[in-house]
């Protein structure tokens, strides 16, 4: 069954949008029709130019409302969220201790050329974040924080000689695709060593969907406002349904 | 955040505004109007519309002879039942006939006829006193976050997009929903009857229409665990029949001017004083709370400028809504955020003219607009100058907060506009939520000093207004430069004296001590 | 010569936009997932769902970054201002006076059912506009200001019996496309009445240019910010050179 | 505004900072880098590079000898001019085939080479007295608009880009114009040369790229009739030389920090404390404003217990700072606006630290970062938390305000976000231009509170430092929680001890006492 879905202003499908650009034009009413034509090639009926005005000697700077006549089907969208078995850490070591009957090896780092390791760190410190306790916390992970700027080869080579079961890949900078860049390159990496199918890959980073993890043949990714939690389970759950199912492990 | 205002200029400005008020209630209580005619038969239980679609309460009220009519229609009703035995709408409905022609019923004694109608006044008065307490009992076990309370607009047209909009607004955060009426219904001499779906940049505001949006906030009400309240407007040709329908469907709040109306609306003084009356001792007696229309000086002329008259206006309101048996936590005097944005130091004049209403008025449930005559198509900006108007609004103790859109200036607003707006009052409150506790303003700085400027001039403005006397004062353009004169304006002739005789069952209840006793 | 621009985010052409909407779907990472597809059959490219959440039951909003392919012509674009022969009120009065020898007879409303006096009072009363006179102040012109929701029979009535040069309508409320009916109505009607030659129609609204207001048929339009000596500039040379040119006016 | 900021124990913190300094400053006095002799030849006048890109100041340090360099670059490159008598460039042009080798120059006496040196000193030092009145002339004929002055960056990567949006955002209201470096720069031992059209995050810092940008302002400036700044990153492994070309291309300010490439880049500290040492004395002496770098406590760990700590930096950077010569309104101590905007009073903590830091550094050209940790893809939001960021700076009259951009979390800014921003700052801090100087904080409020408690912590801090020893400290990760060791860290093997006949004319010349008398 479908269910297209269209944007909603104040009306079930009028397909309201606001959209705002800079143009390289001065200023004039005629820039404002400029803008008001852009945004109808672009396919948008209904253009309201809400406002036009100089921002800089041939630049302008514009607002628009419009309606778009596109949809989606909200039911063919398929993104499956790598953070929906919620669990406390108690459980979570818990079902560790039973399932696994061993510690988890966790190690993580902020990739490439990457020094942002905020994102990274709020998994795994002890700390955590938004008081939700970081994997260190967890009496069931034995974590290693790498740290930041880590070349991919260090880290694969890392996972290799130290059997770690979950690897964690941070990319805050996107610029350039920098970020894809660098998590292809771990996913190779790791398979040539023959280490793939024996770790739990993931990556995160605030532009991380899971969706485009799995793109790039990761097992999970995580984006914006995860909490560590989120990810100690995720790990917990897989690693022990490949026990289970006799799947590769270390 | 205190500011050292004289408080004996506030003094004389209430002796004045009391002066300027008592003249025109003795004119009140000389006069009544259709409106108020047919508020008394939709209280005594009369609803519906003929086949051409006339209310019937208009349909009774209309059919009135002259003498009739000066009597008011309890009277010629109460006769009617006591001779037909009949329940007022099965009454007025076997009329149709007779082209709801009350005049046969001539018979009946005073006594009998009051006897006859003594009921179905006792049911109409209970019916609102169950409301007021059901909201009572409501905001006790699902109380409200603190003020100021977020207030936000729906205006489709649509009552069940309206409907759809009101939730997903209290969701957001709102506590107060208002469903902006169809334009210009406050000119329409009847209120249009059931559910409708096509308005003017607003929805019409009919019972049947209250009742849906009411039953669907109580029940996102019960989810949220806080009370969410429902509002609407009264001014206009109908106030006191809308007061009646938001008492029945449990609306919390009313817009409701003593001016309004006829400034704005040119619609006849004497025909606003006379509703206006009769709709806020309904309003006082079904806890109802009034917002005055202050914002619409500031949103004609310039703001700076006007600020006097807002605050002359609030002393004028207040007034009258104590006459009609308001308390103060009742009275929502009209403010808004309306000076220039580029002007230096609009900042300080704003919370200046906040501070001044708050404490001239302390106990008042003071209703603060947004800014939207200086808003323009970049939301970018008008995003911050609404941020401003928050955190003036919660360092200045407001109660009434009606949340700004960024979109003031393009389109009524979109679903997703409210929610910025309520998460741009909801962050800025919560940043700023003790900043009022924690500064004083400089003794003599320019906060203090503008300030007193605005109390001053208002004051000599009332004095103004005292010599003219208001329906003069008026006519002279005192306020918003409109002159407006007693005779003049729409509805005059739905005005009349109350000759020997006149009842009116409800005000006769409702006046100020009789209301307080049976609260 | 044509000169193709698009939308300018920190390089040339590199066609960024800001975009924002509603989906009336539960917020889910599937929902970003389905702005992402809707933003893509857009036809933008590089799309990024910078932020999506729920805003209520059933209701999600998202902040989108992404580039268009599209591009316009700047060269192309005709829309010529009616605000451009700047002058000051002492020159228009002297030019008036010189070259019509008479005063110039404006009327004024806000038409329709729309209350919106505040736009036309700005160009007309004494006071006029942000420090600019209105035409009220004029010497050479006379004024009558008819108000609010005046009917456009009334109107155009008016103006064929008071033989007014120019006529002023202005429209805030725009809904349902409000304005334009009303615009084309008043218009339409003085056609009829065969009067619409001998004046210069002239209307004016936050939402009002000087393009839409040709294709409606009038003879200038003027949109937010307007300043009472760019109409009454206007009015005066397009009157002269009527004058000058033996055109038809009363 | 005024705080009652506890006076003894702000005297007792700068005795502390004081005592933490000396004995780095007594190191520092015995020891120099290859990055401060590569500023010696620079200010001598050698630039360029060589076939294989390496720039020529480096090509003839790295070719000294471990005993000649011990003496410092001067005395055998003046002993070279003597002998050749080439002038600096030509010289240094003349040596590519031996490898920039200056050893075999070893027979002019001291005297001679002392007075073949002169000239090209007195050149050097001209010429930046030079910039330095140039600067002085432009800001009397074009002056600045009142602080806060605001700050954007430009960050595209292609210096040709980066002039463009300079020019946009200084016609947008930009007061000070910084070209982020490309990432990482600050870990290159040498200065990139020439015009630069890729960086990431950022455009590279050469000293091209500084005079394109300089002249685009310059042009600008004239245009619109005010001074705009140009400012770019000292600190790093390079920060005396960088301080040499801005010096001599008229930058205005320069990032400059005693810890930063410490804590957050793994600089050796030695190599840090002498490095920053003779950059500053040139910045002092250029008349740059120098910006420390404390925000960077505070987006890397929480922004309310950080605050003592970024405090405790600004007095130990503020020393540094004194004993290079700079006179406190060329101190731009750091702080942020960091604080979680969702905590309720967040805006009454961040007035209190701003103005704590007003209060206590008067004269200091107090650098305000925006929010940047807890900025969101919610870009509506995210406009709405600088606007309290630039409010509270208004309020607390900080000196250089650095823009928050919407788009923060985002991407780097796009000319579009940098005029929202630019918009936001202005529209805030107009409206409230006065606010600061008519409101006082509640004595005993959470204002105040929060203050003493913030300047009671740092002085606990300071004492732990002094009691450990600032390079020690920074081994227990007092600061920002890392640990970084005496003889760790990048850069180390560029530091190398004073031999008895060290020289440094420019180092003499620009010593505090001296620097002083030649102004
Ligand atoms: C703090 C910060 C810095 C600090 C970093 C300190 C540190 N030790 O991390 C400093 C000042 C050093 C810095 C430097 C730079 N920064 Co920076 N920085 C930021 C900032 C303000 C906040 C990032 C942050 O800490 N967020 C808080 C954390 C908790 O959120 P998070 O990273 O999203 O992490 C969460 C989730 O994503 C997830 N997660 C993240 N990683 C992972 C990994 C796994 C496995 C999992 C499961 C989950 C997960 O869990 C976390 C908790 O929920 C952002 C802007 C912003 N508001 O996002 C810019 C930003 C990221 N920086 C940027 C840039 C350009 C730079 C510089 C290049 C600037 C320069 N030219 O110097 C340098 C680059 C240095 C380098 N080599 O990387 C840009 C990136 C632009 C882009 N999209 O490419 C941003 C977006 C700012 C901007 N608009 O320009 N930066
Ligand atoms: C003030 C105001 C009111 C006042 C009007 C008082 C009055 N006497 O004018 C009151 C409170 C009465 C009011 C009522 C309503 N309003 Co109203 N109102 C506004 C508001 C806030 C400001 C308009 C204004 O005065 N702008 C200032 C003037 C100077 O600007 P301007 O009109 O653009 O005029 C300039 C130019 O456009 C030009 N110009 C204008 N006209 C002309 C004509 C000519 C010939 C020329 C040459 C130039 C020219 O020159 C002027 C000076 O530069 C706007 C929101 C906004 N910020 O725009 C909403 C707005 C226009 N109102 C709106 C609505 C819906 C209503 C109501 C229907 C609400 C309701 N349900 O009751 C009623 C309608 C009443 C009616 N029948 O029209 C909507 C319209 C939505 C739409 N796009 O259709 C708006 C946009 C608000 C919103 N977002 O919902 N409103
Ligand atoms: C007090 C009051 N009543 C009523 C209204 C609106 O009523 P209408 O637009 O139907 O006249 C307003 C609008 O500003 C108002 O302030
Ligand atoms: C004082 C100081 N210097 C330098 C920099 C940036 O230098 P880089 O990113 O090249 O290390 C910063 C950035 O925050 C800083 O605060």
């Amino acid at each position: 069954m479908t269910r297209l879905v269209r944007p909603y202003g104040d009306t079930q499908n009028d397909g309201k949008v606001q959209l705002s650009f800079t143009l390289p034009l001065q200023w004039s009413e005629a820039a404002d029709e400029a803008a008001r034509q852009l945004v109808a090639k672009m396919g948008f009926a209904d253009v309201q130019v809400a406002d036009g005005r100089p921002i800089a000697d041939g630049f302008s700077f514009f607002v628009v409302y419009a309606a778009t006549p596109q949809s989606v089907d909200a039911d063919a969208i398929e993104a499956p969220s790598a953070s929906s078995h919620a669990m406390s850490l108690e459980e979570i070591d818990a079902f560790v201790h039973e399932r696994i009957g061993r510690k988890i090896r966790v190690a993580g780092a902020c990739i490439g050329t990457d020094a942002h390791t905020v994102g990274i760190d709020a998994i795994l410190n002890m700390k955590g974040y938004k008081g939700d306790y970081g994997l260190e916390r967890y009496r069931e992970f034995e974590t290693f924080n790498l740290g930041s700027q880590v070349a991919v080869e260090e880290l694969a080579a890392y996972a290799k000689e130290r059997r770690i079961d979950a690897l964690l890949a941070s990319q805050a900078v996107t610029q350039k695709g920098s970020d894809i860049k660098n998590f292809t390159a771990l996913g190779e990496l790791l398979e040539a060593e023959g280490v793939r199918d024996n770790i739990v890959l993931i990556c995160g980073g605030p532009r991380v969907t899971n969706l485009l993890a799995s793109e790039l043949g990761y097992d999970a990714g995580f984006g914006r406002g995860t909490l560590p939690s989120q990810v100690a389970a995720y790990i917990a759950i897989t690693l022990a349904s490949r026990f289970r199912s006799g799947g590769a492990h270390w | 955040m205190r500011l050292n205002v004289d408080a004996a200029s506030v003094v004389r400005c209430r002796e004045l505004a009391a002066a300027i008020v008592a003249p025109v209630q003795a004119f009140i209580a000389q006069h009544s109007t259709v409106s108020v005619e047919r508020t008394v038969l939709r209280l005594l239980g009369v609803d519906g519309i003929t086949p051409q679609e006339i209310p019937l309460p208009n349909a009774v009220v209309d059919a009135l002879s002259p003498q009739d009519r000066a009597r008011g229609v309890a009277p010629a009703f109460g006769r009617a039942l006591a001779e037909t035995g009949l329940e007022p709408q099965a009454l007025v409905e076997s009329l149709a006939a007779e082209g709801y022609d009350l005049s046969r019923f001539a018979n009946a004694p005073e006594a009998a006829a009051r006897g006859a109608l003594e009921p179905y006044v006792r049911r109409g008065l209970d019916s609102i006193v169950a409301q007021r307490e059901e909201r009572d009992a409501r905001l006790a076990r699902l109380p409200q976050l603190p003020p100021p309370l977020l207030y936000v607009i729906v205006a489709s047209g649509n009552i069940y997009e309206d409907r759809t909009a009101a939730v997903a607004a209290a969701q957001a955060g709102a506590q107060v929903i208002a469903v902006i009426r169809s334009t210009g219904q406050s000119l329409l001499d009847f209120v249009p009857y059931g559910p409708t779906t096509e308005g003017f940049g607003g929805t019409y505001a009919t019972q049947a229409n209250f009742a849906i949006v009411r039953a669907a906030l109580d029940d996102a009400s019960e989810r949220l665990g806080r009370y969410v309240m429902l509002t609407n407007y009264a001014s206009g040709l109908c106030m006191p029949e809308i007061a009646a329908m938001a008492a029945l469907e449990r609306l919390d709040m009313l817009l409701n001017d003593s001016m309004y109306g006829i400034l704005f609306r040119d619609i006849n003084m004497k025909r606003t004083f006379v509703d206006q009356h009769f709709s806020r001792m309904l309003n006082a007696y079904s806890g109802i709370i009034i917002n005055t229309g202050e914002d619409n000086y500031l949103t004609t002329a310039d703001a700076v400028d006007q600020a006097p008259a807002v605050l002359a206006s609030q002393f004028i309101n207040e007034e009258f809504a104590h006459r009609a048996g308001l308390p103060d936590d009742q009275i929502g005097l009209g403010d808004a955020y309306e000076i220039d944005p580029d002007q230096q130091d609009s900042l300080l004049f704003q919370i200046a003219q906040a501070q001044l209403a708050r404490e001239i008025f302390p106990q008042a449930a003071l209703k603060y607009m947004p800014p939207t005559k200086h808003m323009t198509g970049d939301i970018f900006k008008g995003h911050l100058v609404d941020a401003l108007f928050n955190l003036t609004s919660v360092v200045t103790g407001q109660t009434i907060h009606l949340c700004g859109m960024p979109t003031e200036a393009i389109h009524t607003p979109f679903l997703g506009d409210r929610a910025l707006s309520l998460e741009n009052a909801r962050y800025v409150m919560n940043a700023a939520r003790h900043l009022g506790d924690e500064i004083a303003p400089r003794p003599g700085g320019t906060i203090e000093r503008r300030a007193q400027t605005v109390l001053a001039s208002c004051e000599s403005l009332l004095e103004r207004v005292a010599s003219l006397g208001l329906m003069h004062a008026i006519e002279e353009a005192v306020f918003a430069d409109v002159s407006r004169a007693p005779e003049s304006g729409r509805g005059l002739d739905g005005v009349f004296a109350r000759a020997p005789g006149y009842w009116n069952p409800f005000a006769d209840a409702l006046t100020p001590a009789q209301a307080e006793s049976r609260r």
